[in-house]
């Protein structure tokens, strides 16, 4: 049995190694075997489970990488992660990358997907497309298409068929890693002391970096070793952060949010893992499965249309009360139109819903903290005080 | 624009435009419908099968800049919570609600019946008719179109659309209204769109004369009004593109170039540029006469190819109506992926004989600009011709520095004028 | 004779250069900014000429036998003897202006302790300028404001301590009076004052006046037309020179850059506010260019920020950051932040110097970038502006150049904070000449 | 209810504010204040210094002291009790320094702050300005010292404007070029300086609307809450919004972080004695 320090040191290896070495390994241990890149939100990591090749998480480059070519591709006013990412490719770190999904989060990554297929035209690259129209007959059949698609051209790239019988073993080892990242979830709410933020989201980050099957065990292990260890409870209030699906914020910022009092319970951060917030039947049709859980049962975020009014901001408000969030903080990174078009909406429904919120900007690669203590910290006063 | 000197095909398209004002804001009076819905994938002539009046927050957006009220508009919108890193058409339009919604003929603009939200080519519409639709709680129609992210489009792409026409928007709009949909209708229509089009293709491709008769750019924007906006589709866009085409012929005939805003042809061209990117509206003038102070005249544009890309042979057809309308959302420029926004751009440099390719970067526009420093380097390395890049906003006046633009622009036009002259011996 | 001037209009400074019609370079001169911008190119322009006239006199004695292998010396001499005339000469404008300007309520009934600190001030501020220029002294800056106004402030304060006077008092009638003086051009007369300082010089014995004295005369003599003008710079639309004489600062930072290294194909200037790359073909004529938007993140007045935030001078920064061997990452750059990210690190408990190291990096990322966007590094690379004056900025460049492009040649010319005058005055000979 | 002493220490990133307090329930009295400007020293030594100076000029000691809250860039200073953050504390130290106050305004050096409170100080909403040092209290520092002006006299200068110079541009570095270029056309220090405090106070109209103030008191605290003219540009900019906010500002302003402090210190000292009974 390891403790948490052991797991964290595992996942905090991953977390910061820019040069992605165990990837890299994973791929040199059998020949042949192929590695596919995807960018936030959301992919279905099952499919490119299914095809024998390991979905590695790209999510920008952090507080340590220095950006000096990513710059030379993007205005000031657009956000890092697109920068970022086209340094880690410009100086080699991706030369492994066979594949790279772009999921439809915004016109940035959108536009990044072209770039890519510019900059690297030998790795097979694809702007992956989910539907707004969450009608089974038309999203859905639209969706079962794109999924197809999305197959041929992993088959194509690893030249083997994927059959219905990979997909269905790959959507049960996903299935058993989002009820065990909802279990994490739920103890975090429960007890945040035993499982601050600064580790889970690490544990989270590095689970998009490993082969699905051990990430599963480390969250088991972490669980076990968490439960077990004394660690002290702080007076620290609860919250909620949401708006940071997209561009990560540096480790840093998490850890002086709970530095400046507050617990955070819930949080919207690289959220492809929790995507799906039901099983996918592993019964019938496995793209149609596919495509109905997302149709049917996936996270409200700013990068998926709300076909009714009345529900936006919904998912949220009920998240925060499943979790015990006391307030909300909106992080979202600067210049990104998403999240921050979405604010006020958000803002109207947790108003309305008598939660306290407050927003602030981040960058990937922030530096200055001092702000950010002092708006969660005011916060954090402002709970503690008066409710 | 009041003090500028007007053509004929200016004033007949000034026309059309208060023309439609008149409908929206007098829809209490006449009864008639109003549908809010954007430039690009614009679904005009089904609107036109509901005698639905067609409201574009866009062009209101232009207008308010333009007239130079946008930047009070914006500001009212980031007041109200609205991030001051987000599109600013958004805010125009959200902060013009705040400030009582007045439309630019004066009259209080009515609340939409229904927002068609037809995007294409960029995500923020998105998002915008979900603020818009918050404050006017009407029906909402919602019409994805996929983006073209392998640079073409699938049949998968095209059923979805077809169906979510047939399926959505179709009942949407037949219940709105309350008119029964008959496809013959949409059929004429189209029947005079494509007439247009081929007016308005036949324009913009006579900037490959010397010297050009056309700015493609700044003149570019109006002769790209009708078929952008409301008008595609009816009769008077058609008159409108024949009265253009009669100018455009008599100034080639007579070698002279487009007219400023001064009122004076600008003949003496010295550059020969291809812009992409939308202007700046705010300093829309001051912006142009930047250009043809230094002799510099735009031959072609992207810009002119957001609200349908014509010149690359696509025409609305009517014998195939729906399929027709989702190959038309599908095209649109900022729908196509970035390896095919560099072909057009470098076919233009190349069929227009342009000595380089500028780029206005704008803030608030993402669909645009993230990535058109990669588009820039490409076409530089396709062309052999240098390209420039200068950076502006939209509607939101704090962005624009006329300054900054000038000497970046001086010192393109300087070292284009240094090239040609070969050895250093430029002065 | 016929000079020909190009004059840059900076941000921070403004630089002149003379050059004859074999674009043969006569002399150089510079000034900051932080005043009227005729004022500035007036004074730069009056700078390189003086300079023109030193470079005369060279010419001249250069014919004298007896003079032979002391000729840089003598130079130096006449020059910082002048140099010493000229400081003496504002010094006093500046004391005057000085006592004009202790008015106003916050002076009431303060008046006479003030005049006499301040009165003190400059006499100690008299007294200290002999060793600011003496052979050999370092002196911490070229201008007028930055000697005297840390000088003043030096001395300043605890004479108001001994006075009982609070020191704001004296600090704001020197920020008041510094900026009527800077406005005002250094009274003309070089003549008169090269004179004087000759005088000066031979009575300090080392010159022997005979031989010395009738060249300088002669070379005093020659008059110096001033043929064309070029400007050129951030300011340069609003120099008082017709249109034909103005030309962008990127096409003469890429000339003048091809005038010192005509190998140059990419160049790098990180001036005040502004940080450009810039690719030249092999005539000197720009290909491409990129410069920082409208945000100033990073570029040379970050450094003055810094410098103010430590209480140093300019030229000591880059020394300081030299001495680290741990660089510590700085990720957010705005100029004006700069001292508060300073002061966090401070802290933290980092080092200066490290803290420093990770600032002179991040500017240099910066730039970096720019020299991405613009294509790139290419043989030979040319560094200029005031920032290429700064050594750890400079390491830090080389550093990431090799890392990223390889082994290409570096050209940095102690005189590049000239370049984009250099440029404008091949530019005006061009103009005439061809 | 039992008397206690109560110490507020604010380490901004210009000065460092101390005061003492003598509290009594809802009774609070002021005993001491200092400020000390920090000009490159270490902040923490001067927080010491500065204390121990308060202390003495009210003849205590420190074990007299119930309670000592820091605030500002404190959370490491070692001798305090507990921790406050700024627009905690400045909003409490508002409603004492004028109990009419809805709305605070704090401008600092480099980062402007809004805070909007009930009648207790308690916080309801509030924003800080970005990371982005436009219109910052330093950049009108940098454009003072540059025109010779004595931060006390920008004030009154301002308010002698009759032709207020726009400032364009957003950066606060290319804006100071901006305002050189102003002198050189011989535009007037007051209209320069006015100019400024318009840019300023549109942006601060914004930072109050943006927290949902509307109307009532909004006291101005920090150190630029001094700039008369800052203030008289403020109140215009809010009666052209047409919005019923008029802005004030208080002798006292600069320690409102450290008033608010020490106060929560006082609460937060009861508190704890109370759970500590009840146990
Ligand atoms: N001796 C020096 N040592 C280090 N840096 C210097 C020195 N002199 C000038 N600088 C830097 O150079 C900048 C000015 O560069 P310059 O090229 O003159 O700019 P501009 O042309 O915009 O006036 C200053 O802001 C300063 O940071
Ligand atoms: N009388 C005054 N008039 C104008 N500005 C002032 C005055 N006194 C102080 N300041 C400005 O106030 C700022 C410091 O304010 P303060 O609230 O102490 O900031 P911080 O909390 O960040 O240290 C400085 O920028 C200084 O220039
Ligand atoms: S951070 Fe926001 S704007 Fe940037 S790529 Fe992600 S979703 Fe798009
Ligand atoms: S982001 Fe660009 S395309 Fe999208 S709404 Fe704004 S201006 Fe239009
Ligand atoms: S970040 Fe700093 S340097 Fe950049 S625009 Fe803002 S104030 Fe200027």
């Amino acid at each position: 049995m390891s403790s948490t320090a052991e797991i964290m040191a595992r996942c905090q290896g991953l977390f910061e190694d820019l040069n992605y070495s165990d990837a890299r390994a994973w791929k040199a241990k059998v020949p042949g075997r192929k590695v596919v890149g995807f960018l936030p939100v959301y992919v279905p990591l099952e499919m490119v489970h299914a095809a024998g090749c390991l979905p590695l998480g790209i999510f920008g480059g952090g507080d340590q990488l220095e950006v000096i070519h990513g710059d030379a591709y993007y205005q000031s006013y657009i956000c890092r992660i697109p920068r970022s990412t086209i340094e880690l490719g410009v100086t080699g770190r991706l030369d492994f990358v066979d594949g790279m999904l772009f999921p439809f989060v915004c016109d940035v990554i959108r536009n990044l997907s072209g770039i890519w297929k510019m900059m690297f035209p030998n790795v097979w690259t694809k702007f992956f497309d989910t539907p707004q129209n969450f009608d089974s007959s038309i999203g859905g059949t639209y969706y079962v298409h794109e999924l197809q698609e999305l197959r041929e051209g992993l088959e194509n790239l690893t030249g083997r068929k994927i059959t219905d019988d990979d997909l269905r073993r790959s959507i049960k080892l996903y299935n058993e890693n989002r009820r065990l990242i909802r279990e994490v979830y739920a103890f975090r709410a429960r007890e945040p002391w035993r499982a601050p933020t600064s580790e889970v989201y690490v544990i989270m980050r590095a689970g998009l970096m490993m082969e699905v099957e051990e990430h599963n065990q480390i969250l088991r292990d972490y669980m076990d070793a968490a439960a077990r260890e004394d660690r002290p409870q702080r007076d620290n209030v609860r919250v909620a952060i949401y708006g940071s699906f997209c561009e990560q914020p540096p480790l840093n910022l998490i850890k002086s949010v709970e530095m400046a009092g507050c617990y955070v319970v819930d949080d919207d951060y690289s959220l492809v893992n929790r995507f799906l917030t039901e099983d996918v039947p592993t019964d019938g049709d496995p793209l149609a499965a596919l495509a109905e859980t997302y149709l049917k049962h996936s996270v409200e975020t700013s990068c998926k249309y709300v076909p009714k009014e009345e529900d936006k901001g919904k998912f949220h408000v009920e998240s925060v009360r499943k979790s015990g969030a006391e307030g909300v903080i909106y992080a979202t990174p600067s210049f990104c139109d998403p999240a921050l078009l979405d604010r006020p909406m958000i803002a109207h429904r947790l108003t309305e819903a008598g939660i306290p919120h407050i927003n602030f900007k981040y960058a990937e690669n922030s530096g200055q903290m001092q702000p950010i203590r002092e708006q969660a910290g005011t916060f954090a006063d402002s709970l503690k005080l008066w409710s | 624009m009041s003090e500028a000197i007007k053509e004929k095909s200016m004033l007949l398209q000034k026309d059309m435009i208060s023309r439609n004002y008149e409908a929206i804001t007098s829809k209490h009076e006449t009864g008639r419908k109003v549908a809010s819905t954007f430039v690009p994938g614009n679904l005009n002539e089904l609107l036109m099968c509901f005698d639905i009046v067609n409201n574009l927050p866009e062009i209101n957006a232009i207008q308010n800049g333009m007239r130079k009220v946008s930047g009070n508009y914006i500001l009212e919108a980031e007041k109200h919570g609205h991030s001051e890193d987000v599109c600013t058409y958004v805010k125009a339009d959200i902060g013009m609600m705040g400030k009582g919604n007045i439309a630019p003929n004066g009259k209080p603009f009515p609340n939409p019946d229904v927002l068609l939200l037809s995007y294409t080519g960029c995500y923020t519409f998105m998002k915008w008719f979900e603020l818009l639709r918050e404050q006017y709680k009407c029906p909402t129609l919602m019409l994805h179109v996929p983006y073209e992210g392998d640079g073409h489009s699938t049949k998968n792409m095209r059923d979805y659309i077809v169906k979510q026409l047939k399926e959505v928007v179709i009942p949407g709009l037949e219940q709105v209204s309350g008119v029964k949909f008959d496809i013959d209708r949409l059929r004429q229509y189209l029947k005079n769109s494509a007439k247009a089009e081929d007016g308005l293709v036949w324009c913009l491709e006579q900037g490959k004369i010397k010297p050009s008769p056309i700015d493609a750019y700044f003149g570019g924007v109006y002769y790209i009004g009708p078929m952008f906006t409301a008008f595609r589709g009816t009769p008077e866009s058609i008159v409108y593109y024949e009265e253009l085409m009669k100018e455009v012929q008599a100034r080639i005939d007579n070698k002279l170039g487009p007219v400023t805003p001064d009122g004076t042809p600008f003949n003496d061209q010295k550059y020969r540029l291809v812009v992409e990117g939308p202007p700046n509206w705010t300093n829309f003038r001051e912006f142009w006469k930047m250009f043809y102070d230094e002799g510099a005249v735009v031959v072609a544009s992207s810009y002119t190819k957001v609200g349908g890309m014509y010149d690359l042979g696509f025409r609305h057809d009517p014998d195939h109506p729906l399929e027709t309308l989702a190959d038309y959302c599908l095209g649109c420029y900022t729908n196509r992926n970035l390896p095919t926004r560099v072909d057009i751009l470098a076919k233009y440099v190349e069929e227009y004989e342009a000595d380089g390719l500028l780029i206005n970067s704008i803030k608030s526009c993402n669909s645009f600009s993230a990535g058109q420093l990669m588009i820039m380097k490409e076409v530089e390395k396709r062309t052999g011709k240098p390209g420039a890049f200068i950076e502006s906003d939209l509607v939101d006046p704090r962005y624009f520095s006329a300054a900054n633009i000038k000497n970046r622009l001086e010192s393109y036009f300087q070292m284009i004028e240094q090239k040609r002259r070969g050895t250093g011996k430029a002065a | 004779m016929r000079c020909f001037i190009g004059i840059d209009l900076g941000s921070t400074t403004t630089k002149a250069v003379v050059m004859d019609e074999n674009t043969q370079l006569l002399g150089r001169g510079i000034t900051n900014s932080r005043s009227n911008y005729d004022t500035a190119a007036a004074v730069s322009k009056q700078e390189a000429l003086i300079d023109t006239r030193l470079t005369l006199f060279r010419r001249g004695l250069s014919a004298v036998p007896e003079v032979s292998g002391k000729v840089d010396s003598i130079l130096a001499d006449l020059e910082r003897n002048f140099r010493h005339v000229q400081f003496l000469e504002q010094l006093d404008d500046l004391e005057q202006t000085c006592v004009r300007n202790v008015k106003g309520p916050r002076y009431v009934g303060k008046e006479t302790g003030v005049n006499t600190a301040l009165a003190e001030v400059f006499k100690q501020l008299r007294q200290s300028s002999h060793a600011l220029f003496q052979p050999g002294a370092r002196r911490k800056s070229d201008f007028f404001r930055d000697l005297a106004g840390s000088d003043f402030m030096q001395f300043g304060e605890p004479v108001a301590r001994d006075a009982g006077l609070p020191f704001d008092l004296l600090v704001n009638v020197y920020d008041k009076s510094i900026i009527e003086v800077e406005n005002r051009p250094p009274a003309g007369d070089m003549e008169g004052k090269f004179l004087r300082a000759l005088e000066k010089a031979s009575g300090s014995g080392d010159i022997d006046s005979a031989s010395v004295v009738k060249p300088v005369k002669d070379a005093l003599a020659i008059p110096l037309e001033e043929t064309y003008v070029v400007g050129t710079g951030y300011g340069r639309v609003r120099l008082p020179f017709p249109k034909e004489h103005i030309r962008s600062e990127i096409l003469c930072h890429g000339l003048g850059a091809h005038m010192m290294y005509p190998d140059t194909r990419t160049v790098l200037d990180i001036g005040g506010q502004d940080t450009k790359g810039i690719q030249v073909d092999p005539q000197g004529i720009v290909e491409n260019f990129q410069m920082n938007d409208r945000c100033a993140a990073g570029c040379g007045r970050y450094l003055g920020y810094i410098a103010d935030e430590m209480n140093m001078g300019l030229h000591e920064l880059g020394p300081l950051a030299m001495k680290s061997n741990k660089t510590v990452r700085i990720n957010s750059t705005c100029t004006v932040f700069a001292g508060a990210e300073l002061r966090d690190r401070l802290a933290l408990g980092e080092k200066r110097e490290d803290i420093l190291a990770g600032l002179h990096r991040s500017i240099i990322l910066r730039a970096m970038s720019i020299l991405s966007r613009a294509g790139g590094v290419k043989d030979q690379f040319t560094f200029t502006g005031g920032v290429a004056k700064n050594e750890a900025a400079v390491r830090e460049l080389r550093k990431l150049i090799k890392e990223n492009y390889g082994d290409v040649t570096i050209n940095i010319n102690p005189d590049s904070i000239y370049t984009g005058a250099l440029g404008g005055a091949t530019f005006a000979v061009r103009a005439v000449v061809n | 209810m039992t008397e206690i002493i109560t110490a507020g220490i604010d380490i901004g990133s210009g000065c460092v504010k101390t005061v003492l307090f003598k509290v009594n329930g809802s009774d609070a009295q002021w005993l001491a204040k200092e400020t000390a400007r920090i000009r490159n020293r270490d902040p923490f030594q001067l927080a010491n210094d500065s204390y121990e100076h308060a202390l003495k000029h009210a003849g205590l000691k420190r074990g007299d002291v119930a309670y000592v809250a820091s605030t500002g860039d404190a959370e490491n200073l070692k001798f305090s009790t507990g921790h406050f953050y700024s627009m905690t504390t400045h909003g409490r130290g508002a409603i004492y320094l004028n109990p009419n106050t809805r709305s605070v305004l704090d401008i600092g050096a480099l980062n402007g702050r809004a805070i909007k409170v009930d009648a207790s100080g308690k916080v309801l909403s509030y924003k800080m300005t970005s990371q982005c040092a436009s219109g910052s209290g330093q950049f009108l520092e940098n454009i003072a010292r540059y025109l010779g002006i004595a931060q006390d006299e920008i004030g009154s200068l301002s308010q002698q404007a009759n032709d207020p110079e726009k400032v364009s541009s957003i950066c606060a570095v290319l804006a100071e070029t901006d305002v050189i270029n102003m002198v050189s056309r011989g535009i007037t220090a007051p209209n320069i300086l006015k100019g400024i405090h318009e840019s300023m106070a549109v942006r601060l109209a914004k930072l109050l609307k943006s927290i949902g103030s509307t109307d009532g008191l909004v006291l101005m605290t920090g150190g630029l809450a001094l700039d008369t003219g800052l203030v008289a540009a403020l109140n215009e900019a809010l009666v052209k919004e047409k919005v019923n906010l008029v802005a004030e500002s208080h002798p006292d302003s600069i320690y409102a972080g450290a008033i608010g402090a020490s106060l929560w210190g006082a609460f937060r000292h009861e508190k704890l004695t109370r759970l500590v009974k009840a146990a």
